[in-house]
């Protein structure tokens, strides 16, 4: 086995790691918020080390340009939807777990809501 | 004129298609004309003269075996007309009778002041035409088509008032005419396609050697109840139910068309599809005979219950209308002649009858038997027509019907049923029962209480108001001449029945 | 067994229980998300069975386009689904377990799965689109060539289909009814402008969009070679523009792609396809040959041919969907 | 030009749809509209004159030869088939404009039409087609098409008609699309000769028959036979009537031949009727549902109900035809299929007008009908004559037709319950003509109401007239039908 399968290999392994935890986090997680923090996880961490794993392991150039475009765009889409799944959420006047006072979010929308 | 006539009798075969195309032609002028009265029933009793002379017209062509092919429909669905002695003698009935029943229908419903006129002449000459298609047809197909189209046109006539009473009736009148055509005849017809292959009416029947006698007897049971103008019971309950009619509707489904239609379609059934022979050999007849005779003695015995006199006279139809039935069950040459001849007879000794209700209708209002005493002095040539009339249908002589009571009884010695004889004496005395006590009470007993309808008297504070002499107070006259003119016509054929019974005599003599 | 079996159970395996969690919601929202989800599943399993175009379709379609078009009607409506007794449903489960029944039976006498001498596999069919479609119309995606040239005239009766549900959907939502002109504009449903201070999401959007729809491009020509064509093409247009919409909102979007444009857009696809029949017809051919546009090169008539009707697909379909969306979106909820 | 015929017919609606939707006028979407129908019936005609001529016309799409390709074949029975619905949809394009100015928006009229195009395009490529597959996809075009013709009723209840009619249409669409999967599956193909070439080496196996059962299904629902008949009586009430015509006339019909296309000329009658037991259960369908249809009908209040119950009950005559699998019954089927789009074209076309001119259907309203409206009331009579099949309609031909072929085939029982049904379409009808004709009309009703326009009463004397003299002069429509069946059956000379 060359190194660079051991690299791709291990990166494949994180990446399934954060995939694990991010599922769990998802299934157990107390509330609206954490579980998209968990879910982004997969989005972004995992997503992004099985990508560059497959990356290491394919011998074809222009696979390697294609999984290398599709972590292009993952970097921007994937943070860019957990944020505004947050936002709405936040916009619609769910308040977050644990905090001791709702946060007044705009007066317009929060206000709307409660 | 006489030339076109003269040019058609040449041609009997183009006079067969022009038969029902005149009171086609009459319907479709009185649905057009609309409004214009004196013009819609000119033309309609015109058209009434020229058919009935077309029909006498072609007498001298009753044996000529004539056949025309109106048109190939389907395969084994021709639709045909046939010139024989049976059919003619029907269609002359219903043509002759038509343009009388035209004029006294004008005076009735200008009397009365009804609505739709133009709808009611429309579709009378309809039923004329349809009774005219039944009495030319050559097969069974072509008759079922106008019997249905017979029952359709006249529905309107028998609901032309349209309140709910006369909505009920025209309800009932059309469940069982339908009903049983299309539920009991029209399977025997498909029956007897799929039997013997074809549904032309032959001499000497197209059923003889093609089933067995079981078949054969529900085969006739099928037709003869199917044919529900006949109205044997149980399914005469529509006559009683169309009486909500005026009364020339009462007058054309009676005498004319409808019921007529409904026997001789029973006579053509027996004569052609069946044949006699075969009717007698495959015992199909006895059972409808007995039916018949049922019928004939048990309408006779509500008749006489009824105080509406146009419910008696229409129980009385049913009564005599199994007569004819009577006469094409037992299946011997006298007992058919009879029932031809009856047809005839009883046309006009009933359309009287009718004419004569609907005049004292018109004149006094008076439905009920009960009210009519001492009317006939008001009255005297509608009940002089009555008695007449009442007299022929029970077959006294010398009137019309007295012959044909007399061959029916010949005929049921004939068949061997001298049983017979007495239920037809005790049908001819029920007859006598529930039709003559009408004319007496009319003539010979007092009229109560008031003098007349209209000035109701009741201040006599010492008994009975004197005697005075009755007013004449008849019907208009388009209403009382058509009615003297079929009384007349009940003397009158008492002498001329031998002349129209006598090709079909032939034809049954056969070759 | 191999791997791809196990892939095979597992996803067989999320498609049943993603399909008993739609059967048993009552969150609609949840609903929607779930049947992009099944969408999505049915997507992997058709990738698995080298359908990709099919996968392709079932993606942009079912998982995406679809569940946008869910959102879009919850917004209008409310997003519980009114609670129904229970027995009004059991003819619906048994209907649903009798049909399951008869298919399990009927796959009893199916020829074994990716077998090679299945009828499907020995067909002549078959054997002539593998063998023959290089030569006959020159096009390296086989399923190119049965949709447009072979079986091009289904491809034409399909875009009639999508251009119907548009217009029945313009007719049914179009326009609001005549009284509501006189009422107060009622607040739009779906895209509001979203606040000016959420750069992120507005920056990326922009940032997207040119790739998202050079993509689409890249689809639509790219059908001959790869999975793709006028259909997938169109939806991916459709999205990037719905997209748009969410983020800028659907003045911003109306001022773009206008529905104006959009009403001349979708006949228009279609016309191009039938126009392309009816040429080709002109020319002396059979409806839809595509050899005789071309007189001299039938390949190349084919090439020609199956460019135009692609181009036709995608020109519906794109102006279709956003047809949907903005009906959708633009009907107010002032109710 | 004539080789290129078979597509034409299909393809001017097709082209004429989106012509439509482009003008934006509902002037010029009305000609378009009336071009197109004249077109495809021109078409037809000529085919099927070609048809009976030379015998049958195949046209392979894209030149590519069948199984290749898609093959349009036009023999006697679709020809017939195709006069047929592009005659009604003549007859549908001179009766709309007028009835659909008074009940459809009027920025929404151009789309109408391109609907109605398109619901045209549908059924005319359904029947014209060749290929399995291809049937489907016409289908799904003539569904969406009329689902969304049926929901711009003027009530509020066409959009629930309209649903319930989506949510069964699509039930039946995909089950059709189920069966024509699994044949495709058994044997690689889906052209049907290919396909009736193929299949009857694999009587027995279960995937087919689950195929024919599927599709059976499937198109049982699309032609509304009785117990999947529950869309069709409030989509067909609750419609526009220009759309109730047309569809009332021509929808159930084609799905009909479709199912005979399936099973005479993919499936093969050996399978579906003689090694599966669908002749008797067809029978049994049929007749409950004339039976049930025509005594649901005597209880609607409302004529164009009753109309569609009525039509319930007379796809059960048609279903009854196909089910003896006789060249009688199919030509009665036939002959049905014809005699009662007519009628039924006719009577909705009446039922239209009724409700332009009194703003509603309702039997009670009719009262005094007779008088207002003689014309319109003498279309109903002669229409509802034909519903009961009185002789000298063209109910009667087919009726009579059904019976001798029953006769035929032994079905005594069946016979028995064409001739009750008969009764009971007495009693529907005459429900309505006595209303209509005795019952004097309220007296508030006699404020002007809009006359009858000529175009609509055009469109309704040419439905009721041509079945009048299709029942009176009926030979030729007999052939027709025979021819028709004889090429279903392969007996064709």
């Amino acid at each position: 086995m060359s190194p660079l399968e051991w690299i791709s290999n291990l990166l494949l392994g994180a990446g399934l790691l954060c995939l694990f935890t991010g599922a769990l986090g998802l299934y157990r997680l107390p509330d609206f918020y954490s579980r998209t923090h968990a879910a982004s996880i997969i989005d972004t961490a995992a997503a992004a080390l099985v990508v560059v794993g497959l990356a290491l392991r394919s011998d074809s150039f222009a696979t390697i340009v294609r999984l290398l475009l599709i972590l292009l765009f993952m970097f921007f889409t994937s943070p860019t939807a957990s944020h505004a799944l947050a936002q709405a959420a936040l916009q619609d006047g769910l308040r977050p777990w644990l905090a001791k006072r709702p946060r007044k979010t705009r007066a317009r929308s929060g206000g709307a809501a409660e | 004129m006489t030339a076109l006539f003269d040019a058609l009798m040449q041609n009997p075969a183009v006079a067969l298609w022009i038969a029902p195309l005149i009171p086609l032609a009459a319907a479709a002028s009185s649905a057009l004309l609309g409004g214009r009265r004196n013009l819609r029933e000119g033309i309609t009793v015109t058209a009434g003269v020229i058919s009935a002379a077309l029909a006498v017209a072609l007498w001298p062509h009753a044996e000529a075996g004539l056949r025309v092919t109106l048109w190939d429909w389907l395969p084994g669905l021709t639709l045909a007309f046939e010139l024989e002695p049976l059919g003619l003698l029907f269609a002359t009935v219903a043509s002759v009778l038509w343009p009388i029943t035209s004029v006294y229908a004008a005076g009735y419903l200008r009397g009365n002041d009804e609505q739709h006129q133009s709808r009611f002449f429309a579709c009378f000459a309809l039923a004329i035409a349809a009774a005219i298609g039944i009495a030319f047809s050559a097969n069974l197909i072509t008759l079922f088509i106008c019997y249905e189209l017979l029952t359709l046109s006249t529905w309107p006539l028998v609901t032309h008032k349209g309140n709910a009473d006369a909505r009920k009736g025209g309800r009932t009148y059309l469940l069982i005419l339908i009903g049983t055509s299309v539920g009991l005849l029209l399977p025997a017809i498909i029956w007897t396609y799929v039997l013997s292959g074809t549904t032309a009416f032959r001499s000497g029947g197209i059923l003889a050697g093609q089933a067995g006698n079981a078949t054969l007897t529900v085969l006739y049971a099928l037709f003869l109840f199917g044919i529900g103008k006949a109205a044997l019971m149980p399914f005469h309950r529509w006559l009683p139910a169309a009486m909500v009619a005026p009364t020339p509707v009462s007058a054309l489904l009676h005498a004319v068309a409808v019921v007529k239609a409904g026997v001789f379609t029973v006579m053509k059934v027996s004569i052609y599809t069946f044949g006699l022979d075969t009717i007698r050999s495959s015992g199909a007849g006895e059972l409808m005979m007995w039916v018949a005779a049922l019928t004939m003695l048990t309408t006779a015995a509500i008749a006489l219950t009824q105080d509406n006199l146009k419910a008696r006279l229409a129980y009385s139809t049913i009564s005599q209308l199994a007569y004819i039935t009577l006469g094409a069950a037992l299946a011997v040459k006298t007992a058919v002649l009879e029932g031809a001849l009856h047809i005839a007879t009883h046309a006009v000794g009933k359309i009287t009858l009718f004419f004569c209700a609907g005049a004292i209708y018109t004149a006094a209002h008076k439905t009920r038997v009960s009210e009519l005493d001492g009317m006939g002095m008001r009255m005297p040539y509608t009940f002089a027509a009555f008695t007449l009339a009442s007299m022929s249908i029970v077959g006294l002589p010398p009137l019309a019907g007295s012959w044909d009571k007399l061959l029916l009884m010949e005929g049921a010695l004939d068949a061997g049923f001298p049983l017979m004889m007495g239920v037809l004496m005790l049908g001819s005395l029920l007859s006598l029962g529930y039709l003559l006590p009408i004319p007496i009470r009319a003539f010979f007993r007092p009229a109560p209480g008031a003098a007349s309808d209209d000035r109701v008297i009741t201040d006599f504070p010492d008994g009975d108001p004197p005697p005075r002499p009755v007013p004449m107070q008849e019907a208009p006259l388009a209403c009382v001449v058509p009615l003297c003119i079929t009384a007349v016509t009940c003397v009158a054929m008492f002498f001329l029945e031998d002349r129209l019974i006598a090709p079909l005599a032939r034809v049954l003599e056969g070759p | 067994m191999n791997g791809f079996v196990w892939i095979d159970i597992v996803l067989f395996t999320i498609l049943a229980a993603t399909a008993v969690g739609l059967a048993r919601t009552r969150q609609l929202f949840a609903a929607a998300m779930l049947s992009g989800l099944f969408s999505l599943t049915s997507a992997c399993i058709f990738v698995l069975q080298d359908a990709v175009d099919v996968a392709f379709t079932e993606a942009a379609v079912g998982a995406g386009m679809t569940t946008v078009l869910f959102l879009g009607t919850l917004a209008l409506t409310r997003s519980r689904e009114k609670v129904t007794p229970p027995r009004r449903s059991i003819p619906a489960a048994l209907i649903a377990i009798f049909t399951g029944g008869v298919l399990i039976y009927a796959s009893t006498d199916m020829p074994p799965f990716a077998a090679a001498d299945t009828p499907v596999q020995q067909h002549p069919l078959t054997q002539r689109f593998l063998d023959d479609s290089m030569t006959e119309i020159g096009v390296p995606n086989v399923v190119t060539s049965v949709l447009a040239s072979y079986r091009g005239y289904d491809t034409l009766g399909e875009t009639v289909v999508v251009f119907t549900a548009a217009i029945a959907v313009l007719m049914l939502l179009g326009r609001g009814r005549p009284a509501t002109s006189a009422e107060p504009k009622p607040r739009e449903a779906l895209p509001q402008p979203i606040q000016h201070d959420q750069r992120v999401l507005r920056v990326v959007s922009k940032l997207m969009l040119p790739f998202i729809l050079l993509f689409a491009l890249y689809v639509q020509f790219h059908g001959d070679y790869g999975p793709g064509g006028g259909f997938q093409a169109g939806v991916i247009f459709a999205s990037g523009l719905i997209l748009y919409a969410l983020v800028f909102g659907l003045d911003a979007a109306r001022a773009a792609v206008s529905p104006a444009a959009l009403r001349r857009m979708v006949p228009l696809g279609v016309l191009i396809y039938a126009g392309v029949g009816f040429a080709t017809l002109l020319l002396g051919g059979a409806f839809l040959d595509y050899n005789v546009l071309d007189a001299h090169d039938p390949a190349h008539g084919q090439h020609l041919g199956i460019l135009l009707v692609e181009l036709g697909v995608g020109i519906t379909v794109t102006a279709a969907m956003l047809m949907l969306f903005y009906s959708f979106a633009a009907r107010g909820v002032g109710r | 030009m004539i080789a290129h015929l078979p597509i034409l017919q299909v393809a001017l609606p097709l082209l004429a749809a989106p012509l439509c939707v482009l003008l934006r006028s509902a002037r010029a979407a009305w000609w378009i509209y009336l071009l197109a129908s004249v077109a495809a019936f021109g078409s037809a005609l000529l085919l099927a004159s070609s048809v009976a001529t030379h015998g049958p016309l195949h046209y392979a799409v894209g030149n590519w030869a069948p199984p290749f390709g898609i093959a349009y074949v036009i023999d006697a029975a679709n020809a017939f088939v195709l006069v047929l619905v592009s005659g009604i949809a003549v007859a549908t394009a001179i009766y709309a404009p007028r009835s659909i100015a008074a009940e459809i928006d009027p920025q929404r009229v151009y789309l109408y039409y391109a609907c109605l195009c398109l619901c045209l395009t549908g059924l005319l490529g359904i029947v014209a087609t060749g290929d399995a597959f291809n049937v489907f996809v016409f289908l799904e075009i003539s569904s969406l098409s009329s689902y969304a013709l049926i929901a711009l009723g003027k009530r509020r209840q066409a959009l629930l008609a309209a649903f319930r009619y989506l949510v069964m249409g699509t039930l039946g669409g995909t089950f059709v699309l189920i069966g024509i999967g699994l044949a495709y599956a058994v044997t690689g193909t889906l052209n049907m000769a290919d396909l009736a070439q193929r299949l009857p080496a694999l009587y027995g196996n279960r995937t087919l028959t689950a195929a024919v059962g599927f599709v059976s299904v499937g198109l049982a629902i699309k032609a509304a036979v009785f117990p999947l008949h529950a869309w069709l009586p409030s989509a067909y009430a609750e419609a526009p009537s220009a759309a109730g015509v047309f569809l009332s006339a021509t929808g159930t019909k084609v799905a009909i031949y479709a199912f005979l296309r399936f099973a005479f000329g993919i499936f093969g009658a050996g399978l579906v009727f003689g090694h599966l037991p669908m002749s008797a259960l067809i029978l049994i369908v049929g007749t409950a549902a004339m039976l049930a249809g025509a005594a649901i009908a005597c209880y609607q209040d409302d004529l164009k109900r009753i109309l569609a119950w009525s039509s319930v009950g007379q796809i059960g005559y048609i279903v009854v035809g196909l089910g003896l699998a006789s060249q009688q019954g199919l030509s009665a089927a036939f002959l049905h299929i014809s005699a009662h789009a007519l009628i039924k074209g006719g009577l909705f076309a009446t039922a239209g007008i009724v409700a332009l001119r009194l703003g509603t259907t309702r039997i009670d309203a009719l009262a005094g009908l007779a008088r207002s409206a003689p014309a319109v009331f003498v279309a109903l009579l002669l229409g509802g004559l034909g519903l009961i099949g009185v002789p000298l309609t063209a109910g009667f031909v087919s009726k009579w037709a059904l019976v001798m072929a029953l006769i035929e085939a032994d079905q005594w029982a069946v016979i028995a319950a064409v001739l009750l049904s008969s009764l009971l379409a007495l009693v529907y009808v005459g429900r309505i003509i006595e209303v209509a004709w005795f019952r004097e009309p309220p007296l508030l009703a006699d404020t002007a109401q809009p006359s009858t326009p000529a175009p609509m009463a055009l469109a309704m004397w040419g439905l009721v007239g041509v079945s009048l003299v299709a029942g009176v002069y009926a030979a030729p429509l007999s052939r027709a039908a025979t021819a028709a069946a004889a090429a279903l059956l392969g007996t064709a000379p």
